[in-house]
C-alpha cells in the first residue's frame, strides 16, 4: 500500500502549550482516513499542519516531520502556496466567498494562472459535477454563493477546492452544520472521490466514521492513541480507551 | 463519477516557488507598514512640535508662573503670562458638563437600549447620531442666538456670555458620545446576565440598575472618558457663548478657556507670546494624552 | 402572585423617560429652528454666486466648492494610507509591539482636539512648509486628522469579514495579497466607504483646525485648467468656517443660519448614507 | 464723512502718491496675492481685491483677518505678501518691513441705538474702561451696569482706541472679540454694551457716540477734531513682490481711493 | 400523586412558526421531570413558559393554560416578577452576575425586599449549602464569582435560585458545560433538591435522564410524544419514535 502523506515524531506547541505528541502517522493513498476524539484533543490541529494552515496562527512552534509523497513540507524552500494547492482543506463550517458560484470554484484555478474561459468553464463544471452540485447549480452559475443552503454550500466548498485537482483533501467536520440528507449526498460524495484523491476526514460522528473510511486514528489529549483499519478499530480496539470512547463511555 | 482535470492543472513540484510572486508579496507588505507608519510618524512629528514650540515658553516664563499665575497680559510692555484661570474654566466647563450630560446621556441610553419600544429606537437612534453630527459651530450658533440671550434673562445678567452657557452647549456636544457608547455597551451586555436576573424576580428597573448598567460599566466609563476629551477640546462652540475674557473662572462670568485662548490670540502673536500659545496648546495635549491612557487602562480593565 | 405598584421602579423609570424627552426634543428643536430660520434664505443666488463687498452681496458658492476641495484632497490622502494602514494591522501585524504602538498612536491621533491639529498645521505647513494659508494646507492638516476615522473603521470592517474566508482563499493557495485584493476588501467595502462618509462628515464640521490652515478666502475658483490648481494655493474657508465668520460678526444672521441648514441637511444625508451601508453590510 | 456708504458719494479729487510703478504692466500680472491682518480693514481690502481683479483677471487677491498683529508676524514669516494694520508701526516692527497708509479710519465708540447717552468726554471713556463707571446712570442714562467689551490683545483698533484713551493694558473688559464685526454684533444686540468699532463699520443698527462734543465723520477725522482716529497700513517686507507694488499703486490710485470711499473709508491725501 | 404544575392544550408560535403543539403535561411534586428530544423539538421553549420567559422575546403567542398550583399564570392580572420567584430557572451556561459570590447569592433576597445583613447572611449560607458550594467557597464570598470554576459557577447560580426559595426549579441543559465531575455533583445535587423542590430539567444526555428523573417527557418537533415514568419510558417506551431517539437510531 502505497503512503501519500506521513507524519513522523510531529510535536505541535500553541506558545508553551503542547496540542500534538509525537504523532506518527501514514495516510494511505486512494483512502479515506478517518480522524475522531473528543473535543479539544488535537484533530483540527493536526489536519492544519498537513497543509501549514497553522503557519497563519502566532507562536505556533513544529517538531519533526510531514512528508508528501516523500518530501518535507516544512522545508524552508518549500512555497507554501503550491503545497495548499496539492492538499486541499474543506472547512467544518461551509465558507464560500461572496461571489458568484462561478466564481467562488474558478478561485483557485485563477490563481494558479489559468485564465482561458473555455478552459474555466470546463473546471468549474467538473468540479461542481465531482462534487455532486452541478445539476443543482447549472442554471445559476452567476448567482451569489450565499444563496445556497447549508449542505450545498459545503459542497461548492469541495468543488472549490477540489478545482485545484489536489492530491489530498483535508476535511474537518464537514457536515457538522448540516441536516441528514445532505450529509448523506457529502458522504457518498467522499466515498467517491477517494477513486482519484486521497482523503483526510475529522468527524465527531462514530457512526460516519465507521460508515465511510478505510482507516482511523483515535486522538486523545494531542496524542494519537490507535490507528488501524477502520473495521478493526470498531469491531476490536486494542486500546482500552479507544474501546470507552467508541461505546460511548466518555467524550 | 469520474473527474476529469485539465492537463494545465495536474501536479507540481512544491519546491518550484515563484520568485516574483514572493516579491509582490514583499512590496505590498512594505507599502502597508509605511501607511501604518504614517500614523506614527504624525503623532511623533506633533509631539515633537507641540513640545519644541511649547516646552520652551515654560521654561522662559518659569513652570509655576505659566501654570499658576493668574494673569494673563501678553502684550503689556512687561508681559505675564499666567493661565491658571485658562486651566481652570477648562476643567470647570469640563467638570460641568459632564455633571449634566452624563446622568441624560447615560438614562437616554437606557431609554433606547431597553425601554423603547422596538419601532422607535432607530430614530431615536438616527437623533442622537445627528446630534453627534451637527458641526459645533452651528452649536455656538445656537448658543450665541438662543442659550445666551435665555441665560441672560433667567439669572438677571447683563450679558449671557458666561461658563454657564458654555456648560449647557458643552452638555449637549456630550451627549450623543455618552449615549452612544453607553447605549452599546448596554447591549453589549450578554443576554444570559438579563435573563438570571429576570428569573430571580427582578423587575425590568431593577435589572437595569442593579445588573446592566453595572456590567456595562467600563463601557459607560469609556464614554465619559470620551465625552471629557470632547469638551475639553472644543473650541469654536465655546468660543462663541464663554464671552473670551480671562477671568478667574465663576459661573455666570465670562471666561476664557484653554482652547478658546488659542485661538484668540494664535494669528497674530509673535515671539514669545507665540510660544506661550503653544504651551498652552501642550498642556492640552498632555492633557488629553493623560485622559488616553485612562481610556486605555479603563478598556483595559474592562476586558478582564 | 398578582400585581403590585412599586414606586421605586416608577420613579427611575420616570427619570429615564425623562433624560429621553430632553435629549429628543433638544435634538428635534435644534433641528427645527435650525431649519425654519435657514431655509427661507436659502435661494438660488444664494447658492451660486461668491459674496461682494463692492454690491455687498452676499453668496456660498465658493465655500461650497472649498469645502469640496478640502474633502477631495484630505480623501485622496487619508484614504489610501488609512486603508493600507488598517490592512497592515489586521493582516499582517498580528499582535506584535509595532501593532500595539501603531494603535495606541491611532488612538492618540483620535484624541487630540482640532484645536491642537489647527496649531500643528499652521505651524508645519503654512509657516514651516511655506504653503501660506491654503486649501492644500488645510487639506493636509485635515488628512492627518480623518487618518484614525479611516484606520479604525476600516479595520473594524476588515476584522468583521468572515475569518473563514481567509481561511478558504489560503486554502486554495492563494497569496496574502491575492486574498486581499479579492476576497478581503470586496467583502469590507461597505465598511471602507463607510469609514469614507464619516471622514467626509468630519471634514465638512471641521473649523477649528481649518481657521489657521486653509484661511477664510472666499475667492471664486477660475475654471482654467490652471486655476483648478492654482485654487489650492489660494485660502478658502468652507461651509462652516463661513459660518463662523457671519455667526460672529451677526451681520446678517438669516444667512449665518442658512448656512447652518445647508450643514445639517448634508449631515442628513451623510447619516443617512451610513444607516444604508451599514444595513448592506449586515446582510452582505 | 465715512459713517456710511449712503453719504459718502463725493468722488475724491487725490492722485496717489506713494506708488511709482506705470499701469501699462498691469495686463501682465498674474498670480496669487496674499493679504492678512486688521479685520478693520476687511472691507476695504477685500473691496480693492475685487476691484483690481477686474482688472487683472489672472490675479487671485486673497484676504485673510487675523488683527492688525497678525499682519506683521504673517508677513514676517512669508505668511502674507501684504499685511494690513489699522495703527501705525511700532519702532520694534519697523524692521524691514516698508509701510504705506492707503486709508484713514476713526475709531467710532458704539453704543445701542436704544441707548440714550449721545456724548461722552474722553476721562468718561477713560472711567468706563477703568471700571470705575459701571452704570449707565451716572452717564445720565438708565439704571443698567454696562457691558463693556473690547477686542482682543493685538487689534489695531484697541491699540489705538486704549491708546487715545489712556487705557493702555488697563481696560476691563466683559467680553473680548476678535473682530470688529463681532462687537458691532454684541453691541448692536445688548442694549448696555459699549465697544468701539472702526468708522466705516457704523451702520443703523449701532449707534456712535460723539466724543467731547464731537461727531465721528469724514470731516472731523481729516481736519483731526475728531481725536479718536488712526491710518490704515499696508505693509510688505522689503519692496514687496511686483505685484504687491502693483496693488499698492492702485489701492493709492485715484480709482483706488474711490473704491474705498464707496464703501465708508477715508482717503489718504 | 399532586402535581404543582400543568399545562393544558398548550400551543406556541414564534411568529408563524409553531414551535409547542398541544402540550399537556402535569408536572408531580417533589420529582424531577425531565425533557428530552432532539435538537430544535421545543424543550427550551416549554421551559420558558413556565416561567414566562417567553414574554421577553417578541412576536411570541400562546394558547392553552399553564396553572401553578391551579393557577393561570398567563393571566393579565399576575405579576411576573411574583411568579419568576415561585418558578426559578437556572440556564445552560452558567451566567453568574459579576459581582462577588456573596452578592450574587444575596441579590434574589435584596431584590424581594430582605435587607437585614445577618437574614442576608444566613440566606446566603443555607442557599449555598443547598448548592453544595458552600464548603468550596466559604472563605471567599467577598471574591468574584467570576474566578470560580465552570462547575462552580454552575452551582452557584443554583444556589442564587434556591435562595429566593422558589418551589419549581427549571434547569436548561444545566451540566452540558460542564465536566464530567462538576456534572456529577449537579446531578446528586438535583437529587436532594427534589425533597424540597419540584425540578425540571431539559438533558441531551439520555444517561442522566434515565440516571435521575422521575418522570421523562419525550419531545419531538414541537409535540410531546410521550410522557411517562422514566423507568417504563427508558425499558419499554410506548412510541416506536421514542425507542428509536433513545436507542441512538437518529437525532
Ligand atoms: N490557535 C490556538 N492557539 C492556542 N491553542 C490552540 C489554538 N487552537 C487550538 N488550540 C488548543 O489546542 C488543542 C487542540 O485543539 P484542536 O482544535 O486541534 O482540537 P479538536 O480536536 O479539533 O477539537 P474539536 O473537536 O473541539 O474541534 C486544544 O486544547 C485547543 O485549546
Ligand atoms: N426566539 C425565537 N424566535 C423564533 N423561533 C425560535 C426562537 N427560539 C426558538 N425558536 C424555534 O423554536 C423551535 C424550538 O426551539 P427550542 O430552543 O425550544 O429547541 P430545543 O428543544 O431547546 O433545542 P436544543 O436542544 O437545540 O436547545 C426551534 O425550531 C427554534 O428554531
Ligand atoms: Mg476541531
Ligand atoms: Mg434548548
Ligand atoms: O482688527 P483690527 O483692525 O482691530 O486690528
Amino acid at each position: 500500500m502505497e503512503n501519500i502523506m506521513e507524519t513522523k515524531s510531529l510535536h505541535l506547541y500553541y506558545g508553551d502549550n503542547q496540542a500534538l505528541k509525537n504523532i506518527n502517522l501514514q495516510m494511505r493513498k486512494n483512502k479515506i482516513t478517518a480522524l475522531i476524539g473528543p473535543s479539544g484533543c488535537g484533530k483540527s490541529t493536526y489536519l492544519k499542519t498537513l497543509n501549514r494552515m497553522n503557519d497563519l496562527i502566532e507562536h505556533v512552534k513544529i517538531e519533526g516531520q510531514v512528508l508528501l509523497e516523500g518530501q518535507d513540507i516544512y522545508d524552508p524552500k518549500v512555497d507554501v502556496t503550491m503545497l495548499r494547492k496539492r492538499v486541499g482543506m474543506v472547512f467544518q463550517k461551509p465558507n464560500p466567498f461572496p461571489m458568484s458560484i462561478y466564481d467562488n470554484v474558478a478561485y483557485g484555478p485563477r490563481i494558479h494562472g489559468i485564465k482561458k474561459r473555455s478552459q474555466l468553464d470546463e473546471l468549474v463544471e467538473t468540479s461542481l459535477r465531482g462534487a455532486a452540485l452541478w445539476d443543482e447549480v447549472k442554471d445559476r452559475l452567476k448567482k451569489s454563493a450565499m444563496g445556497l443552503s447549508g449542505g450545498q454550500q459545503q459542497r461548492l466548498c469541495i468543488a472549490r477546492a477540489l478545482a485545484v485537482s489536489p492530491q489530498v483533501l483535508l476535511m474537518d467536520e464537514p457536515t457538522s452544520a448540516l441536516d441528514p440528507i445532505s450529509t448523506m449526498k457529502i458522504e457518498d460524495l467522499m466515498v467517491e472521490l477517494k477513486e482519484k484523491y486521497t482523503v483526510a476526514i475529522v468527524t465527531h460522528n462514530m457512526q460516519q466514521a465507521a460508515r465511510i473510511s478505510d482507516y482511523t486514528a483515535f486522538f486523545l489529549v494531542g496524542e494519537m492513541v490507535e490507528y488501524a483499519d477502520t473495521e478493526k478499530m470498531f469491531s476490536m480496539p486494542s486500546d482500552k480507551r479507544t474501546e470507552d470512547y467508541i461505546t460511548g463511555r466518555f467524550g | 463519477m469520474i473527474l476529469e482535470l485539465p492537463k494545465q492543472a495536474q501536479r507540481e513540484e512544491i519546491y518550484k516557488s515563484r520568485r516574483n510572486k514572493k516579491a509582490v508579496e514583499t512590496v505590498f507588505e512594505i507599502i502597508f507598514i509605511l501607511c501604518a507608519l504614517v500614523a506614527v510618524i504624525s503623532v511623533v512629528i506633533i509631539t515633537a512640535y507641540m513640545i519644541f514650540s511649547g516646552g520652551p515658553a515654560i521654561g522662559k516664563i518659569g513652570v509655576k508662573e505659566f501654570l499658576f499665575g493668574e494673569v494673563w497680559a501678553p502684550t503689556a510692555a512687561d508681559p505675564q503670562f499666567g493661565i491658571l484661570s485658562m486651566i481652570l474654566a477648562s476643567i470647570y466647563g469640563t467638570f460641568g458638563a459632564i455633571l449634566l450630560g452624563v446622568p441624560i446621556g447615560l438614562l437616554t441610553s437606557v431609554f433606547i437600549a431597553e425601554i423603547a419600544p422596538k419601532k422607535m429606537r432607530g430614530a431615536l437612534r438616527a437623533a442622537v447620531e445627528l446630534l453627534a453630527g451637527i458641526p459645533s459651530v452651528i452649536y455656538g450658533l445656537i448658543g450665541m442666538i438662543v442659550v445666551v440671550p435665555l441665560v441672560a434673562k433667567i439669572f438677571g445678567l447683563a450679558l449671557g456670555m458666561c461658563l454657564f452657557s458654555a456648560i449647557l452647549i458643552l452638555a449637549v456636544m456630550v451627549l450623543p458620545t455618552i449615549v452612544n457608547i453607553s447605549e452599546t455597551s448596554l447591549k453589549a451586555v450578554p443576554r444570559e446576565l438579563t435573563e438570571a436576573s429576570l428569573a430571580l424576580g427582578a423587575t425590568q428597573v431593577q435589572t437595569i440598575f442593579k445588573v446592566q448598567i453595572p456590567a456595562a460599566r467600563s463601557g459607560i466609563m469609556t464614554g465619559v472618558v470620551l465625552g471629557i476629551g470632547r469638551a475639553v477640546g472644543e473650541t469654536m462652540a465655546v468660543i462663541m457663548v464663554a464671552g473670551n475674557v480671562v477671568n478667574r473662572p465663576e459661573l455666570f462670568g465670562s471666561v476664557r478657556l484653554m482652547t478658546t485662548g488659542i485661538v484668540q490670540e494664535m494669528s497674530y502673536s509673535s515671539g514669545l507670546h507665540r510660544e506661550a500659545l503653544f504651551a498652552i496648546g501642550l498642556v492640552l495635549f498632555v492633557f488629553i494624552m493623560v485622559l488616553n491612557l485612562i481610556l486605555n487602562a479603563v478598556l483595559k480593565k474592562g476586558a478582564e | 402572585m398578582y400585581k403590585k405598584l412599586r414606586p421605586m421602579d416608577l420613579f427611575l423609570r420616570g427619570l429615564i423617560w425623562l433624560s429621553a424627552g430632553v435629549t429628543i426634543l433638544m435634538t428635534v428643536g435644534i433641528l427645527a429652528y435650525i431649519l425654519v430660520r435657514g431655509v427661507p434664505s436659502i435661494s438660488w443666488s444664494f447658492l451660486t454666486t461668491a459674496p461682494s463687498e463692492l454690491t455687498g452681496t452676499i453668496g456660498i458658492l465658493p465655500n461650497i466648492i472649498n469645502t469640496l476641495y478640502i474633502v477631495l484632497i484630505t480623501l485622496l490622502i487619508s484614504t489610501p494610507i488609512g486603508i493600507g494602514a488598517a490592512i497592515y494591522l489586521t493582516e499582517y501585524g498580528g499582535k506584535s509591539k509595532f501593532v500595539k504602538i501603531i494603535e495606541f498612536t491611532t488612538e492618540t491621533l483620535a484624541g487630540i482636539p482640532s484645536i491642537i491639529y489647527g496649531l500643528f498645521g499652521f505651524m508645519f505647513f503654512v509657516v514651516f512648509m511655506g504653503l501660506q494659508y491654503s486649501i492644500l494646507a488645510g487639506g493636509l492638516t485635515l488628512s492627518i486628522m480623518v487618518l484614525p476615522t479611516i484606520i479604525r473603521t476600516t479595520q473594524e470592517a476588515l476584522k468583521s469579514v468572515n475569518p473563514l474566508y481567509r481561511e478558504a482563499a489560503l486554502g486554495i493557495g492563494a497569496t496574502r495579497v491575492h486574498m486581499i485584493r479579492t476576497v478581503l476588501l470586496p467583502s469590507a467595502m461597505p465598511g471602507i466607504i463607510t469609514a469614507i462618509i464619516l471622514s467626509i462628515g468630519r471634514i465638512v464640521g471641521e473649523s477649528a483646525a481649518l481657521i489657521f490652515t486653509a484661511g477664510i478666502g472666499v475667492k471664486m475658483l477660475k475654471l482654467t485648467p490652471a486655476g483648478v490648481f492654482e485654487h489650492l494655493e489660494t485660502s478658502g474657508a468652507t461651509l462652516t468656517v463661513q459660518l463662523y465668520q457671519y455667526a460672529m460678526r451677526g451681520e446678517d444672521l438669516g444667512v449665518s443660519f442658512a448656512i447652518a441648514a445647508v450643514l445639517v441637511i448634508i449631515v442628513l444625508l451623510i447619516n443617512f448614507a451610513t444607516k444604508r451601508l451599514a444595513r448592506r453590510f449586515r446582510c452582505g | 464723512g465715512c459713517a456710511s456708504k449712503e453719504n459718502s458719494s463725493t468722488p475724491s479729487e487725490n492722485s496717489s502718491s506713494a506708488g511709482s510703478s506705470s499701469s501699462q504692466s498691469d495686463a501682465a500680472l498674474s498670480g496669487i496675492l496674499k493679504l492678512s491682518g486688521s479685520t478693520s480693514m476687511e472691507k476695504v481690502a477685500k473691496a480693492w481685491g475685487e476691484a483690481f481683479t477686474a482688472k487683472n483677471p489672472d490675479v487671485t487677491v486673497d484676504v485673510q483677518l487675523g488683527g492688525s498683529g497678525a499682519a506683521v508676524t504673517n508677513v514676517n514669516d512669508g505668511v502674507s505678501d501684504i499685511g494690513n494694520l489699522s495703527r501705525a508701526l511700532k519702532d520694534e516692527e519697523k524692521n524691514g518691513l516698508t509701510e504705506n497708509t492707503v486709508a484713514l479710519d476713526g475709531i467710532a465708540v458704539a453704543v445701542n441705538p436704544n441707548n440714550g447717552v449721545e456724548d461722552l468726554t474722553i476721562d468718561q471713556l477713560k472711567d468706563i474702561f477703568l471700571g470705575n463707571i459701571t452704570n449707565w446712570s451716572e452717564l445720565g442714562g438708565k439704571d443698567a451696569s454696562i457691558v463693556v467689551v473690547g477686542r482682543e490683545a493685538g487689534s489695531g483698533t484697541r491699540d489705538g482706541f486704549e491708546e487715545i484713551v489712556g487705557v493702555k493694558d488697563a481696560a476691563k473688559y466683559q467680553s473680548e472679540l476678535n473682530e470688529t464685526g463681532q462687537v458691532k454684533n454684541l453691541v448692536a444686540t445688548n442694549e448696555n454694551a459699549i465697544g468701539y468699532v472702526s468708522l466705516d463699520y457704523v451702520d443703523d443698527s449701532i449707534k456712535a457716540l460723539k466724543v467731547g462734543g464731537v461727531a465721528p465723520s469724514e470731516a472731523t477725522v481729516k481736519d483731526g477734531s475728531y481725536t479718536l482716529q488712526r491710518p490704515f497700513l499696508m505693509v510688505t517686507k522689503g519692496e514687496g513682490s511686483a505685484l504687491a507694488q502693483a496693488f499698492l499703486t492702485f489701492a493709492l490710485s485715484d480709482e483706488g481711493q474711490e473704491v474705498a470711499k464707496s464703501i465708508g473709508c477715508i482717503p489718504v491725501n
